[in-house]
């Protein structure tokens, strides 16, 4: 049935959830109407999640009553809410990798004959026809555990609209996409709209808020704090309501500061043609002592594998790596950090963090032998560690015994940059370094890695956002499907310039 | 305190959960106590401890493994293979009893290396790995010793390790507290023991943090079957005999229940030995009890069923109570 | 992330054919019909027994009580024809729906009480078999510990089809008859393949095992697809307790003392993944099946019975390792095609 | 004491001589009247006359690894190693059921001469027997008689034996007081005829005395020491106790010892090993029921080599061989009439 003017699609009155004592959300109302885009903008910790798992039924809130054209919907019941036709992007994957593509779209509501039996052609054909209404391109017999991140997330996105559900939540979706797939992303959000979806768009990355959104919604400390249209708010404000003042301006020093081209001049590694068969080829390049080297490509352009092989965590098959003028070879990540190397992971997940562990626990483990003598942990010694570098990179709440997978993603991340700072690593390779890291976050390990610099230490990131790489780097290469197109020192090339050389042109 | 609940706070609920068991324990020995008063003599309660020095001493080194997330079934042959290996050193002429007990698990900690090795540097899965070895080892020990049944005669320094007393209480549980004390000190305060949780946590991420993953897991298993080379010795020195038969299958079972009622999750990354202890002591409790008001075997097993689910459902809520 | 292993198996298969070879060119007993029927009587049971494990292994578990339920199906039947003198057609479905029930049991703790499954099947497994002591007729009337059961319908499982006579391929060469436990273990076989590959429980089965999360907020019922697969393991535990009384016309308290790891085993051996999601019917079938080609050949072969035991163990790492290799090599081919992540170290 | 015990030696003397004479007997009866020519031969040690010329196999089926089956096997092959015309080879159970039928189906598909079998249970291997049978091939249980008709069984009987060992226990606690019994899990039939017997000779000649604890050490010594000294602990009187194998008992003897009450206990086992027939001798474990295992072996080989060579064929056997194998109940007065040499 239609929905008439009055009723909107989706409205939510007073929603709050409580965690024992501490209040994730409180008293959180808003109302989407059908062919909105409403962006939710707001901190690691502002409630984001917690409202998109309430919005889902993975969360009962506390308080407070979720109303779908006027009727209200149960609380805390996945199925139900996929019924109604609220479906949800997951920053963290939410396929089967051992199951081929098909069956993951389908997943949980696979067209049935009579008992239980899958009705494989209607399938394979609704899954083809909404490919060619959405323009995505994906093998439907592939297993996902083999598809590389971005084709997983569109799978993902097919897998909502496979719903075809008339609310669609996106956290973070274009975490892992490069630009001209958020661009493509985009395009089928407002197709979506232009079929009467509503649409909540969770995103750190503030242009596509701007890009996309027809209204906007800024979260802070688990309240509603800024409610209302794009056009009527300018992107610094919004920056504001999000962070604070503070921290606010604190990003705002971040975009200019003076580069550093070259860094003091000695160059502390340097890559001679490495080649690894069909993933890079003739990479060459110096990092210097002092300086921030961008390498700045879409993802798939295999940088990751490009810097593991460099940090010895997978091999390459030729050319030669130079550490300080010497050429060494590295076979294992203890060797490389006993060169003095560190490698920043991309997915923290799954390579970064120790979610079972505390902090302290997690900051310690790469300077092991900093914390203990002959095998011997010094308790006293690691905490102290651990609450330098809370203090140094303000995590919070500032407890080292605090287990790491129950901090946000912002202070996540901030602990598994610390592990590395803890080492004191002469060369530390990022990779990806803010990816679902919200502005303030992204901000403060700016400045971070920009003190790194200033003391000397050759820092090597890996970013598929055009603004970081714009804001950060002293050097920027540019890679293209596993080559090193150019390299430029920053200020010589413009944001649309690099983009067009990211695209791979010549 | 942390060795029970690591770096727990002292907030009542965590406190709750770390101190279920062991007030499930308390419990289940009390209502014994109160159903046949000799359960608290003092006789008893040191043979509670006695009966659990070889399933204890193993359940130690199986903490470890089952904390990197693996697991190791071939235990009990292993306890076989090292109390015959010991036997046939002593038969040597002027072969000094230590170096007899040192044969002995040295062959388990081989059997040790050659799990760690498949596991880790294969990367093979450990039940199926430790499957294998389950029936490798008991083929080795029944070729190298038969099924017959080798009297250890004449060994005096030999047998005083399983039969010996000192300060009137057996020797062999002096041994188990001092193995005990020492792991509980590894556990806690080793970087060894801190990267075997880590590994079972995120075996990647220790990689890439440029842990020795491999290594270390590999040790885990070596340190495991030494623990039950240990146990072997011990339990064929109490009985004055050596045989390939001993270990009968189940034994792996027992100590590996033990650990998990401890709360060492299967999946890998927490584990606590002072626990595991807890949770063989909870075990021998029960095992002890049943005998000692001579409940029938039948009743025994669905009741031991029973009260493991209970202690682990119990302590399951507590834990889930206070999960934000 | 579950690891990921595609399984067609072949490799397995072939390893099996290898096998056959070599031990029919070491004994000339060992490819005859009577050994093939003995092969085939010999092991139905444990390839049905090895299906059922398969399937709480598919979705992240595992069933260690397996052992324990199909003594406590034996020792019903027992009761149920010796003592109440029931006939099969009542005796062999009350048995079934026994064990059944102990599977659904296994369920609902892993499910309702949050225990984690090897803790409590391997409660279980002490409890069923203190049951089966606690019910044993033996022990109630020690009489009939040397009484043969003698029911017609129950004995008719282990009956013997002259297929090679009704198709007359026993012309060509010496054809085995095949039990009709054989008959049980394929339609079990089939039964499952097609629920795993065709159906929506079978897929919630492996999303349950490959990715829980995903799988609750799928909607999928989480806890009922659990105790679903470990009623149907107990279900197939009360099949093989069925043929295994059939053929020993009595059951013991000790039977299936062990079973469980033997199943296990050949369900890894068939390619089921312990990290869930992973997993089929031929496969654990398949494997069931070498382990008793394994026995029956080293002792053809005149290999000592402790030698057995060594080589069986080595075989059985072997065929993992083998299978490991493979699959390696197939996910770094993948890679290349799809041009994703790294390999994973773990 | 010194002629109570002079007139249990001559008791048990007598029985001995007995049993062995029942034991040639029945073997007579049982097998082909030959069979006794093939004994005396065999003992001393010239080969079978009138070879085949193809070697003929013959396999034992044990149940599990144990030391009554190894002496077994030891006893089967000193009679089959003086016939180079037989080929012998020993098969393990793995304590399972289903390993023991697929073996013996492998074995009968082999084509063996005759087959030894430890069965686990009376009616479990039934059909397997009959299989055989029905393939001419002479099975021979070991103590435990299968439900099946076949070709011959030797045996030491488990509930008589243990019925003795309750009458001479009872005697020796002088009709009054309480009794432990370390049992084994159920599973086995020979432990539930043990403990059946001891129950029933218990019943007939010494109803004074009571069963307080009936508890399972599962045939192990070490588990023994555990349950017994628990049991201790609730009933320090207990003036008993029977170990359903020698290690169990043995256990209650290490405890005993351990506590000083050995003179308090009176201990018996059953089996008969040698560590337990040491152990009586030095006074402490008081008594087992004893067999000469390896001659039950032999017998078994005998019987074997008759049923295979001499022309009769498994199917022909309307009545089975039985050769019951005389025992005593070993105890220090007795101990001494059993030579090293029958010692396993």
């Amino acid at each position: 049935m239609p929905a008439s003017p009055e009723t909107p699609l989706l409205q939510a009155r007073g929603l709050t959830k409580r965690f024992g004592s501490f209040a994730a959300l409180s008293d959180v109302d808003f109302v989407l109407e059908p062919g909105e885009v409403r962006g939710l903008v707001g901190s690691n910790g502002a409630g984001k999640s917690t409202l998109v798992k309430i919005l889902t039924g993975a969360h009962a809130p506390s308080k407070g009553q979720v109303f779908l054209r006027g009727t209200p919907l149960p609380a805390g019941a996945p199925l139900e809410m996929l019924e109604a036709g609220i479906a949800c992007i997951y920053q963290h994957s939410s396929l089967v990798p051992s199951l081929p593509v098909l069956d993951n779209v389908f997943l949980g509501r696979q067209p049935t004959r009579r008992l239980g039996f899958i009705d494989r052609r209607t399938q394979r054909e609704r899954a083809e026809r909404l490919i060619a209404e959405h323009g995505i391109e994906v093998d439907l017999g592939a297993l996902v555990g083999n598809l590389s991140t971005v084709k997983q997330k569109e799978v993902e996105i097919l897998k909502a609209l496979a719903l075809n559900a008339r609310i669609i939540l996106m956290d973070e979706p274009t975490a892992w996409l490069s630009r001209s797939e958020v661009t493509k992303l985009h395009r089928t959000i407002r197709r979506l709209k232009s079929q009467d979806v509503g649409v909540l768009y969770i995103s750190h990355v503030l242009d596509e808020v701007f890009q996309v959104c027809d209204s906007v919604m800024i979260m802070r400390d688990g309240r509603v704090v800024w409610n209302g249209l794009v056009s009527e708010i300018e992107r610094q404000r919004l920056v504001d309501l999000m962070v604070g003042e503070k921290l606010g301006a604190a990003s705002r020093a971040a975009t200019h500061q003076e580069r550093k081209p070259g860094g003091t001049g000695e160059v502390r590694l340097s890559c001679k043609d490495l080649t690894r068969r069909n993933l890079f080829t003739g990479v060459s390049f110096d990092l210097h002592a002092g300086e921030i080297l961008c390498v700045a490509g879409l993802i798939g352009a295999k940088r990751s594998e490009l810097v593991h092989s460099i940090f010895g965590s997978d091999r390459f098959d030729s050319g030669t790596l130079e550490l300080n003028g010497a050429p060494i070879r590295i076979h294992a990540p203890g060797g490389a950090i006993a060169s003095g190397l560190g490698l920043v992971p991309e997915d923290r997940h799954r390579d970064g963090l120790f979610l079972a562990h505390s902090v302290a626990e997690n900051l310690s483990m790469v300077a092991l032998n900093k914390v203990s003598r002959l095998g011997l942990l010094r308790r006293a010694e690691m905490n102290g560690a651990a609450s330098r570098q809370i203090e140094r990179l303000g995590i919070v709440p500032q407890d080292a015994s605090r287990i790491v997978g129950r901090l946000s993603g912002g202070n996540q991340q901030k602990v598994m940059i610390g592990k590395w700072l803890e080492a004191e690593p002469k060369i530390l390779i990022l990779d990806e370094p803010t990816v679902g890291v919200d502005v303030g976050a992204k901000a403060e390990i700016y400045t971070i890695l920009r003190r790194l610099r200033d003391q000397g230490t050759a820092v090597l990131v890996i970013s598929s956002d055009i603004e970081e790489v714009m804001t950060l780097s002293d050097r920027i290469a540019v890679m293209v499907s596993g080559r090193i197109l150019s390299i430029h020192d920053a200020g010589t090339i413009t944001q649309d310039e690099l983009v067009a050389r990211i695209g791979g042109a010549a | 305190m942390r060795i029970l609940i690591g770096n727990a706070s002292l907030d009542p609920r965590r406190f709750l959960a770390a101190y279920a068991l062991p007030i499930a324990l308390v419990l289940v020995a009390a209502s014994f106590a109160v159903a046949q008063p000799a359960f608290l003599s003092v006789g008893n309660l040191t043979g509670i401890v006695h009966r659990v020095t070889t399933t204890g001493i193993m359940a130690i080194g199986m903490t470890f493994v089952i904390m990197t997330g693996g697991i190791d079934l071939s235990v009990g042959p292993v306890m076989a293979l090292s109390g015959l290996v010991a036997y046939f050193a002593l038969q040597a002429p002027g072969l000094p009893t230590g170096a007899a007990v040192l044969a002995g698990l040295l062959a388990g900690m081989l059997v040790g290396a050659i799990n760690g090795l498949a596991i880790s540097f294969l990367r093979l899965p450990p039940i199926i790995v430790t499957l294998g070895m389950l029936s490798i080892v008991r083929g080795v020990a029944l070729t190298l010793g038969g099924p017959e049944l080798h009297q250890i005669n004449g060994q005096p320094s030999y047998t005083f390790i399983g039969t010996g007393f000192l300060l009137g209480l057996p020797f062999s549980i002096w041994i188990f507290a001092a193995v005990a004390l020492v792991m509980i000190f590894v556990q806690v305060k080793t970087t060894f023991s801190l990267q075997i949780a880590t590994i079972g946590d995120n075996e990647r991420a220790a990689y890439l943090s440029g842990r020795r993953v491999r290594l270390v897991k590999a040790m885990s298993y070596v340190l495991c079957s030494l623990t039950a080379a240990a146990a072997g010795i011990i339990e064929s020195s109490q009985v004055y005999t050596a045989s390939a038969t001993f270990g009968e299958f189940g034994t792996e079972l027992d100590v590996i229940a033990a650990v998990v009622l401890g709360g060492t999750s299967l999946l890998g990354g927490r584990g606590s030995v002072a626990r595991t202890l807890v949770g063989v002591l909870f075990l021998g409790v029960v095992n002890n009890g049943l005998n000692i008001l001579n409940v029938p075997i039948d009743v025994q097993l669905i009741v031991k069923g029973a009260i493991i689910v209970i202690a682990l459902a119990f302590s399951e809520r507590v834990a889930a109570r206070n999960q934000t | 992330m579950a690891r990921l292993r595609r399984l067609p198996n072949l490799p397995l298969a072939l390893f099996f054919v290898a096998l056959y070879v070599a031990f029919s060119l070491l004994s000339p007993r060992f490819n005859n019909a009577t050994n093939i029927e003995n092969i085939l009587s010999g092991y139905s049971f444990m390839a049905i027994l090895a299906i059922g494990e398969s399937l709480p292994i598919l979705t992240r578990g595992i069933d260690l009580s397996v052992g324990s339920t199909v003594a406590l199906g034996g020792m019903i039947l027992f009761d149920l024809s010796m003592i109440l003198g029931l006939p099969g057609y009542i005796a062999v479905p009350a048995a079934i729906l026994a064990t059944t029930l102990a599977g659904v049991v296994n369920g609902l703790l892993i499910t309702r009480l949050r225990l984690q499954p090897f803790v409590a099947t391997l409660a279980t497994l002490a409890a069923y078999r203190g049951s089966v002591y606690a019910i044993s007729g033996r022990q109630l009337y020690p009489e009939l510990g040397t009484k043969a059961i003698r029911d017609p319908w129950l004995l008719g499982v282990e009956t013997y089809f002259d297929v090679g006579g009704a198709t007359h391929l026993d012309r060509l060469f010496g054809f085995p008859f095949i039990p009709l436990s054989f008959f049980m273990m394929l339609a079990v076989l089939v039964a499952t393949q097609i629920v795993l590959s065709r159906t929506r429980f079978g897929l919630d089965l492996k999303t349950v095992g490959g990715n829980p999360e995903a799988a609750r907020l799928a909607g999928i019922r989480v806890d009922r697809t659990i105790v679903a697969a470990y009623a149907l393991s107990g279900f197939c535990a009360g099949l093989a307790a069925v043929i295994l009384v059939a053929r020993m016309t009595t059951s013991t308290e000790a039977l299936g003392t062990g079973m469980e790891l033997t199943a296990i085993s050949a369900a890894v051996i068939g390619g089921v993944s312990l990290q869930g999601g992973v997993g089929s019917a031929s496969g654990p079938a398949l494997g069931a099946f070498l382990l008793g080609v394994i026995l029956i050949g080293l002792t053809l072969a005149g290999f000592s019975q402790y030698v057995q035991q060594i080589i069986t163990g080595t075989i059985l790492i072997g065929a993992v390792w083998y299978d490991r290799v493979l699959s390696q090599r197939r996910r770094r081919v993948a890679e290349r095609l799809q041009g994703g992540e790294h390999a994973s170290i773990a | 004491m010194s002629d109570k015990s002079k007139v249990l030696r001559n008791r048990g003397r007598r029985r001995f001589l007995q049993g062995t004479a029942l034991g040639t007997v029945a073997l007579a009866a049982g097998t082909a009247s030959t069979a006794g020519a093939g004994v005396l031969s065999s003992f001393v040690g010239k080969t079978y006359a009138a070879e085949p010329p193809k070697k003929l196999k013959m396999a034992f089926v044990q149940f599990l690894p144990h030391t009554v089956p190894a002496a077994w096997s030891k006893g089967i092959e000193s009679v089959l190693r003086s016939q180079d015309n037989i080929a012998y080879e020993l098969l393990d159970g793995q304590s399972k059921v289903e390993v023991q039928i697929s073996l013996m189906d492998t074995l009968i598909n082999e084509g063996v001469a005759a087959i030894f079998l430890q069965p686990v249970d009376s009616v479990a291997v039934a059909p397997s027997i009959a299989k055989a049978k029905r393939a001419g091939i002479p099975v021979i249980t070991l103590n435990i008689d299968a439900a099946e008709k076949h070709a011959a069984h030797v045996e030491m009987s488990h509930f008589l034996g243990a019925k003795d060992i309750a009458k001479e226990m009872g005697a020796r606690m002088g009709g009054k007081g309480k009794v432990a019994i370390l049992n084994a899990p159920p599973g086995i039939v020979i432990r539930d005829m043990r403990t059946n017997g001891f129950m029933q000779g218990l019943k007939d000649y010494h109803p004074g005395i009571k069963v307080i604890a009936d508890q399972a050490a599962d045939w192990s010594r070490k588990k023994a020491q555990d349950v017994l000294s628990t049991i201790l602990a609730a009933n320090p009187d207990i003036a008993g106790v029977y170990g359903v194998n020698d290690s169990m008992a043995l256990g209650a003897v290490d405890v005993a010892k351990q506590k000083g009450i050995l003179d308090k206990l009176v201990i018996f086992g059953n089996d008969g090993e040698k560590d337990a027939l040491e152990s009586i001798e030095k006074g402490e474990l008081t008594g087992t029921q004893y067999t000469d295992v390896y001659q039950q072996g032999r017998f078994a080989a005998v019987a074997a080599t008759v049923l295979a060579t001499g022309g009769v064929s498994a199917r022909s056997f309307t009545s089975q061989g039985r050769v019951l194998m005389p025992y005593i109940i070993a105890t220090k007065e007795t101990v001494g009439q059993i030579r090293p040499d029958q010692r396993w």
